[in-house]
């Protein structure tokens, strides 16, 4: 890969997390670092995984990366559009979704999500966009992939709001709330990879990034974070993993005179 | 059958202040010129009805038309924070907005539910998230069958529905396709009229060069009689899109981000753009 | 991705004595090859689920296949009665039947939150009708916000689902159009597998000469991940139709009062035309 | 109009109840003499009228009579087809129709409908077809028509099973049940029209065909049937609705080599 610059950290987590999708997979994907990751799956290992939007379509194929997640470039080339109270009603709920990835502003340790407010909801310091999707995709995927750049600010000792139920409070949280998934299986961040204990459900550092000191990443979760006895060092992107993002990011930057940003 | 009328007469005629108004349209076919002309005839006190505000509702909110919204993700897609709501929220400015906060899924079903004459809708959603703390329309239904206990939403019934579309014939039916949406159920649901402004109007949709979907798209038609009026108005999605006549405007969902970040340039864009009686012959 | 199978082999790997099946299709698309092949099979207590029972019903209801089933119209559309049906319901022959009778409104919403994933429906249905006094899953449910009652089903569920399409691609994904009816939610309120037959499996459903639907054709696209088994069987639906490729055999329909009236003249068309293994052919 | 011939009852049953169908009124047809009904009127004084079909068509436009509710001749030149499910959802039970034509095997004095069973249900004499579309038809259209042959088997003292609701019990019953439409305005049988009274809701003879002796009504009347003081005198088919009507069927009997039956 001498021809390649080093990976951002951006450039790893979608990586880390495109090799999370098996082939054939049926993915929800938001946009931004969601949607990169499942096209980057799509053009690697996984050709076919099933790209679907909550705009209705089902089975997309885009060449560029949308902005939005309702881009005429993802209905061009779908399996099939579908109504929006039809994707959350039929396809959604109706438990079709093998994998949903999710970003948040912040992550708690039991993989629950805010993206409401930072802040007091009446009188918020921030006022973020809200539930899009999220509360119900964590509900009935199969199960969820969070995606997040890593800082003590978005994981966090305490949600300011709960947005989306990952794990709850813990073993047993989802069956009595009636959650059909799995829940979140994994948090995928630029740092390294946490993953709920099987047993307390408390997301635990599994793997790291190469490169990534595992003190580094203590010191970056904002709650005692526990590390597993065998942290994986998780290997960096190939070049060919590289080079297909890369080239992904500047066709979408051409065709919409923009780059495409994370959500 | 609709009226065809100019846009400006159209909104005269049905939005009135103290309505609720839903402009739908998912990302795809967003009703930007219907909002505009909302804007200039200055109408106060609306409660905003849309899954994603989008910037439609940003100026409207910033322009101070709105009292209260009723939404499930508000943000610019892929840019970042609609600036205007979060002023409005944040600040107070230039009035409250009061929130109506769901889930995308939740609203999804409340359309269909107040299309089909029901009073609620049921879905298994909000469990363990403090969404219902915030919303006292989030409420819980028990299955007679399974004893269940799933969330149910009020239906959403608003005054005006206005849409975008991509073509009426000359008998009044409108078209759309590609992304559809919430757009026919949004018509459905509205108690006292549906407004459509659309690309095109065309003799009939199956004649020989009238552009039309593709093989994969979704369609949506609504017949004459659930519309009530219909003003060609091309381009007026922008900068949002309508498939087979526009392409959506990304540099400009971009640049709105600065616009909209600081009030004064905002009035500046708002006075040069939409308000100026000038702006209405778009 | 579905398996690509012959009738037989998909209908003996999915379909089991005492299953809950559903063959859907609303007058359109019926799938009586199907049907038969289920017949000639010889498969016992099923609970058939259908909309119209149509003759594709009265045909494995008079073969004795079925101990129970859900429906909402039972006649021969346009002719009378289905006599099968009947004598199984007045006399017992071949066995009795029970029925679980439905309205349509209340099965077409039973069908959609069976797709939904949704324990019941909820519909203005019903009301001062003596059939919630028949049928114990018509229940009440109050709406949390407005305190009307109304009526609630549970979600239809069956383990198979069999419907017959227009077309399928060579990646699995299925597509019908027309008058689509319930297919796709019957489809995907499935519990265990999908069965499709089809006219034909093409290369893609967008390459240049493929049939497709009109401007103002309906559209069902089911993707590959949703059926578990497709059989090309062009004419599946005989005497019922698939738009673009047969027409509805009225005469047929016509014809079949005088067949299915006697159990005698039943029995000899059955065997000649269902049950001999020579009929497994078609 | 010398070149036809006298027209039989059920041409003027469906030529009374074409004209009760106004220019322009959307109309919820079963198969049968409803659908001959709506598509005479369409041919005649209600071009505008639109005819939609429970198996999901808006605005279908046959040239021939449908033997069945589903036939290709129905999506054919429709200005829409939708899936049943949106069609009870969103059209009948969203309140767009304005008027519902329903026939039945019996009907009693308040306009309700039996077509489920004659004799008892769990060991009936006949078993019916069932309920069908019918009784959410007759909740949730602005108004209803039923259209039967007149008998005193059909017009019955008591209904064995009510499948469908007209005016309930009488004054006040739709109401208490939450149905939304005005419920039964009419019930045309070939020998005259019966309306609901305003005040008691119970079917009055208010109109018999040319040529029918309103004694003879009352007799084949299964109750003793109220007539109006204003009993109208109705006007026969015209020649030019006869021939309209002739043409259909004999069109109908060429395309499907049978004859479009009564439901």
């Amino acid at each position: 890969m001498s021809e390649f610059s080093h990976p951002t950290p951006t450039e790893v987590l979608t990586v880390a997390a495109a090799r999370a999708i098996r082939d054939g997979a049926v993915c929800f994907v938001g946009i931004g670092l969601p949607s990169a990751t499942a096209n980057l799956a799509r053009r690697t290992h996984a050709p076919g995984a099933v790209l679907v939007y909550e705009s209705g379509v089902i089975g997309a194929r885009p060449d560029v990366l949308p902005l939005s997640i309702g881009d005429g470039e993802l209905a061009e080339r779908a399996t099939a559009v579908v109504g929006v109270p039809e994707m959350f009603a039929y396809w959604l709920q109706g438990g079709r979704i093998d994998v949903g990835f999710l970003g948040a502003a912040q992550v708690d340790r039991f993989a629950n999500l805010n993206s409401t407010v930072i802040g007091d909801y009446d009188r918020p310091t921030t006022r973020l966009p809200g539930a899009g999707g999220a509360p119900e995709i964590a509900a009935a995927a199969r199960e969820t992939i969070v995606v997040v750049r890593h800082s003590p600010r978005v994981l966090v000792e305490r949600l300011d709001f709960v947005t989306t139920v990952g794990h709850g409070d813990g073993p047993g949280a989802r069956a009595r709330l009636g959650l059909t998934g799995r829940g979140p299986s994994a948090v995928i961040t630029d740092l390294g990879v946490l993953r709920p204990d099987p047993a307390t459900c408390e997301l635990t550092l599994t793997g790291v990034h190469d490169g990534v000191d595992p003190d580094a990443v203590v010191r970056a979760t904002g709650w005692p974070l526990r590390v597993a006895t065998d942290l994986a060092f998780l290997p960096p992107p190939t070049a060919h993993e590289l080079a297909v993002l890369r080239d992904l990011h500047a066709r979408t930057a051409a065709a919409h005179g923009v780059a495409a940003m994370g959500a | 059958m609709p009226a065809f009328l100019p846009l400006r007469d159209a909104v005269a005629a049905h939005v009135r202040d103290g309505d609720v108004v839903a402009l739908e349209g998912f990302t795809h076919l967003i009703p930007h010129a219907a909002g505009h002309e909302i804007a200039r005839q200055g109408r106060r006190d609306l409660t905003l009805v849309r899954m994603t505000p989008d910037l439609v509702y940003d100026q409207l909110i910033g322009a101070g038309c709105a009292r209260r919204l009723v939404f499930s993700w508000g943000g610019n897609p892929g840019v970042g924070s609609l600036h205007r709501l979060r002023d409005a929220v944040e600040h107070g400015w230039p009035r409250p907005l009061e929130l109506e906060e769901h889930s995308h899924a939740a609203m999804a079903a409340a359309w269909a539910a107040g299309a089909s004459g029901l009073p609620f809708a049921v879905l298994r959603g909000y469990a363990g998230t403090d969404l219902p703390t915030h919303n006292p329309t989030v409420r819980r239904v028990t299955c007679p069958f399974t004893g269940e206990s799933l969330a149910a939403v009020p239906a959403l019934r608003p005054d005006v529905t206005v849409i975008h579309a991509q073509q009426a014939d000359r008998a009044g039916n409108v078209r759309l396709w590609g992304i559809v949406g919430v757009q026919k159920e949004a018509v459905l649901a509205a108690r006292r009229a549906a407004l459509v402004t659309v690309e095109e109007v065309v003799d009939d949709f199956d004649a020989p060069g009238v552009r039309g979907p593709g093989a994969r798209d979704a369609v949506a038609i609504l017949p004459s009689f659930v519309v009530h009026a219909i003003s060609e108005v091309p381009g007026g999605a922008h900068p949002s899109y309508a498939a087979g006549y526009t392409t959506r405007d990304n540099a400009f969902y971009a640049a709105w981000d600065a616009i909209a970040r600081d009030r004064e340039r905002f009035r500046t864009w708002m006075d040069a753009h939409v308000l100026r009686p000038e702006a209405a012959g778009v």
